[in-house]
């Protein structure tokens, strides 16, 4: 039983620690993320969520330990095929990171250009998440020229466009009323259901609560037993 | 795939105007300074050796040299390495000419009975060839001739002349050279900036899996371009400028024959190359800087 | 509260080194384009000046004129306006001169019962102040002297000469203008994609309430502080560079008594406080396109 | 009584109006804010909260209408009066908006050296601000190396430090967890106490419930009569 759960897991923690300096900010993080599970990361601020997320998409490298996506051990992948597993990811920064000097569609489809997808592809599909996300009308518009949540709307549009095996979302709705919330909360879970794997960082009892599925808790950069395994 | 390079290249111009105009404008200064410089230099030059055609050697033939040998002498000179010109002064003109050189002393000259110099060749040396060795080697060479009496050349200024014209021309060279690279960094530096204004949008990109390729060429063909224009508009400028200025100045100061002249088409060329060539070194070594990390 | 200006300066050149390393090195840059051209363009006319010694004018006096009277002349002589030295060189002396000169026709002057040639002054003029004009002027005033029989002058080269010289100096100054125009450019672009890069900075502290003025004071004093190391690193580059080339090529290349020198030290600190007032400038027009939305 | 009540406002709009474009981000907004009121700016994503409070720090012009600040004309100011009418708020940015080269101390301190504050005193209230929001033993830390919440806590301080009269905090508790959330406005409940004019736009219901207190709704940049009033 335990034998088959590990061949499902896509993401392998193995006593991960990351720190800076003196400062700890993961510390032995051993943790399974299954094919098709929908995760949260939950925890203070300050607590080592978007850390963790970023030795996953190798923003950071590990100070110890092992990490495995798909079988692949991150530490000994070499640097130019970096892009090659971050095509594998879509994410949802918590400060959004949108390219200010480009409009709202040239943000959503430089990550499928990027990737070699043709031309009438890339606009079909950009248009369709945009429409999708609500923001179909502001797509010629520059990032610094939209409200918080519209931002964040964005960001969630270029994570999920370019259809990702694995999305990490940081705080995804942070900057969104609750009912703009729900209706990208449903929108994840849409991406679930399609086959992802879901991975959410986010402090937001009520939400996890509301939605179910498991939950590890960090605090202080330590993993606690989720209750609700 | 490249078309869709050259529109980004293109909409990142139109995006990051003031940044696209700074490079710009600093590319078409720099190359601006190396061209001024060439300018200057060449002209400079080109009025050193139109002065020093003035240096020639002067021939004297034995008195027995029979006319009719003069024409095959003249030809034997003109063959010589370096030479351009060989132009024969008989006896009678060389006693005018020193009738004049020597006009106050005039009386010196009046009472003489026969003609007592020599028929003489004058003999003139292409500009490039006229360091003092070369003058002195083909001195030799012509004094060793049997129909030749004599070889007169050059004076002593001539000779520390030409070697302050090869000093000029090789610190113009240092100089010129010093500028080129000075060019090179300043626009290297500029483009550094430009990167690092933009190397949040850099990091972003590899964030969500471009790869380095991707992300490097729009801002390659944007550096040719930039550097195209740069190097055009600099050149422009000079252009425009060296025509306002040689219509004013060349009446005034120049000597009747000579014509200060633009850059040579070949030089121009490569100037706009190097430019080119500039903007894509810079570009290189900061992206490579901002990439690495 | 200026301590507090200066030490957050000094913290922002900490905090921003990359754009301040990039900032100081372009000034250098800029600087050295501008002195390494004043160091050319100072050198070369020395060098021409020291050349131009070499004019003289020369004065045949009359042959009644009593060997008494020499030192008198002399001194008259001396003292005209322009004149440097006179000296004298009597009828023999001048003879033997003659004889060196037109060394080929020495049989021409062999049979002379007496020395023709008159007594003569070789007068030298003070090298500032040898435009061909000039020299004209005073050959007019010598002639006009009751003792003076005739008065001989420089060649037509010379006068051409002269021309080339003064169209050298003028296009280089109009050059070495232009290249610190450019200089000024540069500077000033760069601090503009400085600022740009911190535009956020400026715009985040004008909303938390600080004035124009707090904001400004510490870039100026960084724009001080860059421009001066900016302007001593690039002196310093030209002055080892000068060194380094100087004592190589002296020997070869000029003539014995030349000596190539250093920039004198009035255009030295001409050029770093030019340095500082460009850094300046280009702070000030930089936070005013900044600040002013 | 409704003349004393106008006597008592310290922020006037009359018909103001705010476009971009043919975006209308605020129509035909009339509202009164009281001495010592706390009051909530509520309305989802794109509704024009952010956009309302620029208008008040003079972030922005408006198109249309008056803004009056303690008697003062916003359209009448003067440029070079603007930093004085800005020393009146202290302000929480949706984001943030800490300078990225300075230190969390440097970032806070900044606004009382800007206002003329002697040295002593400058070092005496900046720390004792870090150590209320819990980030004084990060004070030499640069923006970019703290997460989230912390960022926020780091704002707040900035806010708070010059004793201000009218606090302006857009979305002050979005990136944080609700035992720092509640931390975070205790410290607001306790400046407006202490006399300031606290205006907190947020689209988070259940904050609002807890606290109770004026709340004006925003949708589509017209203002809704509140239920709360
Ligand atoms: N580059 C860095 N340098 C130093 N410390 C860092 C760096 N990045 C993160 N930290 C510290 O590590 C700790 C964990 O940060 P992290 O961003 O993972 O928190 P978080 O759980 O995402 O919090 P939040 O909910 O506030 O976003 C924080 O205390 C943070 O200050
Ligand atoms: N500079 C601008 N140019 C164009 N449109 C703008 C600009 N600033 C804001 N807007 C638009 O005005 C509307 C209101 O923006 P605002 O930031 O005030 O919303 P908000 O209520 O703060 O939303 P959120 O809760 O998402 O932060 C949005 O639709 C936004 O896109
Ligand atoms: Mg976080
Ligand atoms: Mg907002």
């Amino acid at each position: 039983m335990i034998g088959e759960k590990e061949k499902n897991a896509i993401i392998r923690l193995f006593h991960v620690y990351r720190h800076y300096g003196s400062k700890n900010a993961l510390i032995d993080i051993t943790l399974d993320v299954f094919k098709n599970e929908f995760l949260f990361i939950s925890g203070p601020s300050g607590a080592g969520k978007t850390t963790l997320l970023k030795l996953l998409y190798l923003g950071e490298p590990v100070s110890d330990g092992q990490i495995l996506i798909d079988g692949m051990n991150l530490s000994r992948i070499s640097r130019n095929r970096i892009p090659y597993l971050r095509r594998n990811f879509g994410i949802v920064f918590q400060d959004y990171k949108l390219i200010k000097t480009k409009t709202v569609y040239e943000n959503v489809a430089i990550v499928l250009e990027a990737s070699g997808v043709k031309r009438r592809m890339v606009q079909k599909k950009v248009n369709h998440v945009l429409r999708t996300v609500g923001m179909e009308q502001r797509h010629s518009a520059f990032p610094p020229s939209l409200s918080g949540g519209e931002q964040q709307r964005v960001a969630i549009a270029r994570a999920i466009v370019g259809d990702p095996k694995i999305i990490l979302a940081d705080e995804p709705t942070g900057s969104l009323d609750s009912e703009s919330a729900s209706f990208i909360f449903n929108l994840l879970k849409g991406v679930h259901t399609r086959g992802a794997t879901v991975i959410i960082a986010t402090h937001d009892k009520e939400l996890i609560k509301k939605t179910g599925g498991r939950v590890v808790y960090l605090s202080s950069g330590r993993l606690e037993t989720s209750p609700y395994v | 795939m490249i078309r869709l390079f050259y529109k980004r290249a293109i909409q990142d111009i139109r995006e990051n105007r003031f940044l696209n105009t700074v490079t710009i404008i600093t590319i078409a200064l720099s190359i601006l300074i190396v061209s001024v410089f060439a300018l200057f230099f060449i002209n400079t030059n080109d009025l050193i050796n139109h002065w020093k055609k003035g240096i020639r050697v002067v021939v004297y033939l034995k008195t027995n040299t029979s006319e009719a040998m003069i024409p095959d002498i003249k030809k034997k000179f003109e063959e010589m390495y370096g030479v351009s010109e060989a132009v024969f002064i008989s006896k009678e003109e060389a006693l005018e000419q020193l009738k004049r050189q020597i006009k106050s002393q005039i009386s010196l000259l009046e009472d003489l009975k026969e003609n007592p110099l020599p028929d003489a060749f004058e003999v003139r040396m292409i500009p490039s060839s006229q360091s003092w060795e070369k003058v002195e080697t083909l001195s030799d060479k012509i004094e060793s001739l049997p129909y030749v009496d004599d070889v007169e050349y050059g004076e002593k200024w001539l000779g520390r002349f030409t070697n302050i014209v090869n000093l000029f021309r090789l610190t113009g060279y240092g100089v010129g050279g010093l500028f080129f690279m000075a060019a090179v960094f300043i626009v290297a530096n500029t483009i550094r900036l430009v990167l690092y204004s933009r190397r949040e949008e850099i990091e972003i990109m590899r964030l969500i899996g471009a790869a380095d390729s991707f992300i490097k060429f729009p801002f390659y063909i944007q550096s040719l371009i930039q550097s195209t224009l740069g190097g055009i508009l600099g050149l422009g400028i000079l252009f425009i400028a060296f025509t306002i200025i040689a219509s004013n100045v060349e009446h005034g100061f120049l000597p009747g024959s000579f014509q200060i002249r633009f850059l040579p088409p070949a030089v121009f060329f490569s100037i706009v190359i190097s430019s080119m060539l500039v903007g894509w070194l810079g570009c290189y070594l900061s992206l490579k800087q901002f990439l690495r990390i």
